[in-house]
């Protein structure tokens, strides 16, 4: 007969400080091997869609604006990703990378999470080409100025 | 006169209505056809080290106590029904947390036979948690920023 | 009028529920902290009670629905009309009458036939299997409970509870009768349902047990029962087993003593099942508080 | 027995049924059988105590050749003898197993089920994975089956819930589990506490994985699988990797399999002590599962630092690995074993020492040997039970060869022992880390893998966390493959638990269903989750409601 193996675990962790991380109050950086929301940038894609290609979960869309001028308008839909960084690997011009600091990407509308990465003029290309009541396109798309920019979602 | 306090009593007990309910999230937690990921993280978060209880999260099992549902997994066609079910067994105000790239999107398992499709499809959901799995903070996050929408209307219905 | 102020202020109504609360608190924060974790904040248990009480409640169709509503009332009520005849923070008890000992042990158990009754009027299975080993648990520890509360009561030759207190001034009976306490400390937890005699709430057996249909409020009122039998117990077990409360302080540091020991044997055990806890109450409860009455008794009739 | 005269010894044995043999690989017998002789050909294994059943993949060879191949992979150390039998596509029948090994229930049901071969002499053939409502006559994993069309008039409801059978009482557990087939709903008949029957159900997170995977290339299925479960996601992702480079002929640098290895042992402690905990939840201690999740973490944490995410490590790609282990990362890691070694031998002296949870735990469940070589089980369970069943001892894959371990048995058979074997594995598997990490072969993390796969066949199996996991996949020549077959270690240890529960009390069957481990971080979820309808409940508790009225009135 044997009692209270975890006396004095119990105890003794009234005494020590707990074990629990004070988050959101105090912010804890991911490592830096996360794999975070992706990022693009133009410029270097000629547009092989090798990334398009082996997405598990066709978060990746390349549309090409032009492609003899390499202008490609790459849209990330954030809530399909699986973050396995095929794509990064894929990607043998390195035009894509994953933040590992963008994991708290929670939030209360499902269009939020759909991002337009590219310069801005290809965008508002894109954006008048196509009506913008277009399903999942979102307003917030072209929010970020500059090329490779985040609206964060 | 009397109308005046009334609004005020109203105002004032509105305010305190919301306060409990803000403060008080008990959660249920629904698998409607994950992988198991997110499954483990959520229950993650109610461990030591992240710890929900701190916002006064519980992890309730009837559906009958549960303020928030918390969803994951795309929702297959054998589970779809529960899914409306738990939902519907759930008393107001109620909402609906989908955790997870399959939740929020269906992710990897598009064009499965099987799946219906994302949570939204089936059931209204308030805020969603992408990630494959989200890390537990990040479901805090998503927690908090719903506790946090709830918050900024002075009355929130549902 | 001042009966109407002792009902509704002090002792009982808002004060008690104020301090049942607090004492809830203590309680989650006591076991988180053995968990290692923060634990909740400390207007928790307000803003759970206050959540429920303005929740939506739903009635199942199969139940009874007038009985549905009164029975959370009745446990409610009952758990408040002990607390009055208890030494609350070391005051007089609002009502005194000689034999309110066994008045206060039946209406304590009020609650826990409420909720086994609750449990078969909301007839779902699991609420079914919950009522059963509600009830179940509580004809195992309901005697040697009552015999150990009983044990003070027979050295005092009193059946009153400030009169057992007046008799047995300044004697901590815990060191003549020690397994009366400890028997009497366990039931406590067993009729609060505390783990490891959670059985008849095992959340991963059959969900919530006897409550799982109840909502909003319902649930709200069968807590906060809840919370003030635990009160009631600990004033209860400190009075008549730990010499007495005369102040406040004494108060609050016997009863959270005492809730301190609970809280541990709540973090160290396993859940036991319903055929061992009843194994447990009628092998050894039982056994071990009748073995101590005779001894007393014994003791007694040659002594005096 | 050597895989060699274990192979010599089946051939033997099934000479008088073969219809054609062949050796794809060293390790492999292939033989052609006629359905009708097929009770008698796995009769001479099973009396001749040859192996176990650990898989029966169907394979459709197309509308044009008009024929399924049902393969039933039988496995006795590394050996594996298949038995190839065609039957006609449509109106094809094949005798049951079933008495014979009691898995082939589960797997002959998938076979009705998805191909709609008729199993004679299976006693039940009710809906296992596809939903209720399902129509008829459309079987999802016919090449030509429009499956997705089917799955829309699939009137998605379930039946109404059993409340009363007879004098029974029912006790839903389920309806979920998370695996890719392994969500269970159980439905327990209850006399009193004592548990009287037990049903099954699987399905509820049936997401058709195995069509989905012929409908996409090679490297997302890399991911897809991965998947299949959450906790195991590195076994499924490498054991699917390691068919794939084996039908390419791509031999993977001893280097990415340590590295491998590393992460399946890393994935391997986080999964014995995530049951640990959910197991101890199950059996209602609460404090030893916060206490065993937060240890957890550290585990979390090298695995986050080391491979950027915390469940779905995505450490594999086709023919190599993502990253490799830098000198910090290595410290890090040796640093956290120290601390796992030290907190498991407490949980070792817990569940093993105290008095409370041994009530709980010890004479609960009891395999016996025999009884656990007859059902078939794999993993823990059955090492639990005294059979040395364990792919990386009998058949070392990958880095096994390199860094072997040693297999960890016990022989009471009871949940305690379960405890006490995953324990240990924990210990092991932090030795095994430690050596693989003092002696890291060097060389390439990669080798350059085909996008189209030749054409063939291949086997692998794994040990996950759970057991036995076993992937079967063909290839045709392009970059989709023809047919993945998952058979996942869970399928094979619910039948224990349906054997165990009846007759048990209603309180030890969480534990008893957490001490297979079903892919278990939803185990309590599953339970919970699952509560009788309101409608139903009016319906199929009518007269329960009516003797409770009576009750009442009188």
């Amino acid at each position: 007969m044997k009692f209270g193996t975890m006396l004095r675990d119990i105890w003794g962790s009234v005494f020590k400080k707990p074990a629990t991380q004070r988050y959101p109050f105090e912010r804890l950086e991911a490592p830096d091997q996360f794999r975070g929301t992706l990022h693009w940038t133009p410029g270097k894609c000629n547009g092989c869609c090798l990334c398009m290609k082996d997405c598990p979960s066709n978060a990746i869309e390349l549309i090409t604006i032009d492609k003899k001028n390499k202008q490609f308008v790459m849209r990330y839909h954030a809530d399909r990703c699986t973050y396995c960084a095929q794509c990064v690997r894929n990607c043998r011009l390195e035009c894509l990378g994953m933040a590992h600091d963008e994991w708290e990407s929670a939030g209360l509308k499902r269009e939020d999470f759909v991002v337009n990465y590219g310069t801005e003029a290809d965008i508002a290309t894109l954006l008048a080409k196509h009506s913008p009541t277009d399903a999942g396109e979102p307003t917030a798309s072209g929010a970020g100025p500059g090329g490779g920019s985040t609206a964060t979602p | 006169m009397s109308t005046q306090t009334d609004t005020l009593w109203g105002g004032a007990l509105e305010k305190i209505k919301l306060w409990a309910r803000v403060n008080s999230p008990w959660a249920i937690h629904y698998n409607s056809g994950s992988c198991n990921g997110c499954d483990i993280e959520i229950v993650a978060t109610l461990t030591p080290r992240y710890d929900l209880e701190r916002f006064g999260i519980k992890l309730k099992g009837s559906p009958r106590h549960a303020d928030v549902l918390i969803c994951t997994g795309p929702v297959t066609r054998q589970s779809r029904d529960r899914l409306k079910r738990i939902y519907e067994q759930m008393p107001d105000p109620k909402f609906v947390v989908a955790v997870g790239s399959c939740a929020t999107s269906g992710g990897a398992f598009q064009g499965c036979y099987n799946v219906v499709g994302h949570i939204d499809e089936v059931i209204p959901v308030n805020a969603y948690i992408p990630g494959c799995p989200p890390r537990p903070e990040a479901i805090i996050d998503g927690v908090v920023k719903l506790l946090t929408s709830l918050q900024a209307p002075p009355k929130s219905e549902k | 009028m001042r009966a109407l102020i002792n009902l509704l202020f002090f002792p009982g109504g808002l004060f008690l529920i104020v301090l049942a609360l607090a004492y809830e608190y203590a309680d989650r924060k006591l076991i988180a902290r053995f968990e290692n974790r923060i634990g909740p904040r400390w207007f928790q248990t307000l803003a759970d009670i206050v959540k429920l009480l303005v929740k939506e409640e739903i009635t199942p169709a199969t139940a009874h629905p007038v009985l549905f509503g009164v029975l959370p009332v009745v446990a409610m009520s009952g758990a408040l009309t002990a607390a009055l005849y208890v030494p609350l923070l070391g005051f007089r008890p609002a009502l005194s009458f000689p034999g309110d000992l066994v008045v206060t042990l039946y209406l304590l158990s009020l609650l826990t036939m409420s909720i086994g009754m609750a449990g078969w009027n909301s007839t779902s299975r699991f609420t079914m299997v919950g009522a059963t080993r509600s009830l179940t648990q509580l004809f195992s520890y309901e005697a040697p409970f009552m015999l150990a509360l009983l044990g003070p009561a027979v050295v005092a030759r009193s059946w009153q509870i400030s009169e057992i207190v007046a008799t047995n001034k300044g004697v901590w009976i815990l060191l003549t009768q020690p397994f009366g306490f400890l028997v009497a400390l366990i039931g406590l937890m067993g009729k609060l349902e505390m783990p490891p005699f959670d059985a008849p709430k095992a959340e991963t057996e059959i969900v919530a047990g006897a409550l799982t249909e109840y909502s909003g409020r319902g649930l709200g009122l069968f807590h906060l029962g809840k919370e003030i039998e635990l009160l009631v117990g600990l004033t209860l077990i400190a009075s008549l087993y730990m010499g007495g409360i005369a102040n406040p302080l004494e108060f609050f540091v016997k009863t959270l003593v005492l809730l301190g020991i609970l809280c541990t044997f709540h973090s160290i055990l396993t859940r036991l099942r319903i055929d061992q806890t009843v194994g447990l109450w009628w092998r050894y409860g039982a056994v071990v508080v009748l073995a101590q009455w005779l001894v007393l008794i014994v003791w007694k009739g040659i002594v005096a | 027995m050597s895989t060699e005269i274990a192979l010599q010894q089946a051939e033997q044995l099934l000479s008088t049924f073969a219809k054609g043999t062949a050796k794809p690989e060293a390790n492999r017998l292939d033989v052609t059988i006629e359905g009708s002789d097929l009770t008698a050909a796995a009769t001479a294994l099973q009396k001749a105590h040859w192996g176990y059943l650990s898989a029966l993949t169907g394979v459709d060879l197309g509308p044009e050749e008009g024929a399924i191949e049902a393969l039933y992979h039988f496995c006795e150390g590394a050996a594996i003898t298949t038995f190839r039998v065609r039957i006609p596509r449509i109106g094809g029948a094949l005798p049951s197993l079933q008495t014979l090994y009691p898995n082939a229930m589960f797997y002959e049901r998938e076979l009705l089920e998805m191909f709609g071969v008729t199993v004679t002499g299976l006693a039940d053939t009710s809906h296992l994975f596809l939903p209720d409502g399902w129509p008829d006559g459309v079987y999802p994993l016919l090449k030509d089956a429009n499956a997705q069309a089917a799955a829309e008039r699939a009137s998605a409801s379930e039946p109404p819930e059993m409340g009363r059978q007879g004098d029974k009482f029912i006790v839903p557990i389920g309806p979920q589990h998370p695996a890719l087939k392994e969500p269970g709903h159980f439905e327990f008949g209850v006399d009193g506490e004592l548990v009287t029957s037990a049903k099954v159900r699987l399905g509820y997170v049936h997401r058709g994985i195995e069509r989905a995977t012929q409908e996409r290339n090679y490297v997302q299925n890399l991911y897809l699988v991965e998947r299949v479960c959450g906790i195991c996601s590195h076994s499924h992702a490498n054991a699917y990797a390691l068919a794939v480079e084996k039908l390419a002929g791509v031999q993977v640098t001893p280097r990415a399999q340590a590295i491998r290895e590393m992460v399946a042992c890393l994935e391997r402690i986080h999964s014995h002590l995530l049951w640990l905990g959910v197991a101890a939840h199950e059996a209602g201690f609460e404090t030893l599962f916060m206490y065993s999740w937060r240890d957890r973490e550290v585990i979390m944490d090298l695995l986050e630092r080391w491979t950027g995410n915390r469940v779905n490590y995505s450490a594999n790609v086709l023919g190599g690995v993502k990253f490799d282990v830098s000198p910090e990362i290595a410290a890090e890691i040796r640093k956290g074993m120290d601390t796992i070694d030290e907190r498991t031998r407490h949980y070792l002296h817990v569940t093993m020492d105290d008095t409370s949870f041994l009530q709980r735990s010890r004479g609960i469940g009891t395999i016996s040997q025999a009884e656990a070589d007859h059902l078939g089980v794999v993993g823990p369970v059955a090492r639990a039970s005294g059979v040395r069943r364990d792919i990386r001892t009998e058949a070392p894959y990958g880095g096994y060869a390199q860094f072997p371990v040693k297999i960890v048995v016990d022989a009471a058979g009871d949940l305690a022992a379960r405890f006490k074997v995953r324990m240990e594995e924990i210990f092991e598997s932090t030795r095994v880390i430690r050596a693989i990490l003092d002696g890291l072969p060097e060389g390439e993390l990669t080798v350059k893998m085909p996008r189209r796969i030749p054409a063939g066949e291949a086997i692998s199996r794994f040990e996950a966390p759970r057991g036995e996991l076993f992937y079967y996949v063909k290839s045709n020549g392009t970059d989709m493959p023809e047919r993945v077959k998952i058979r996942t270690p869970s399928i094979c240890n619910w039948i224990s638990v349906l054997v165990k529960a009846v007759g048990s009390q209603l309180a030890d069957v969480p534990p008893l269903l957490a001490g297979i481990d079903p892919c278990f971080s939803c185990n309590d979820r599953m339970i919970t989750i699952n509560r009788p309808g309101r409608g139903g409940q009016v319906l199929t508790w009518e007269d329960l409601r009516r003797q409770a009225a009576s009750h009442t009135r009188r």
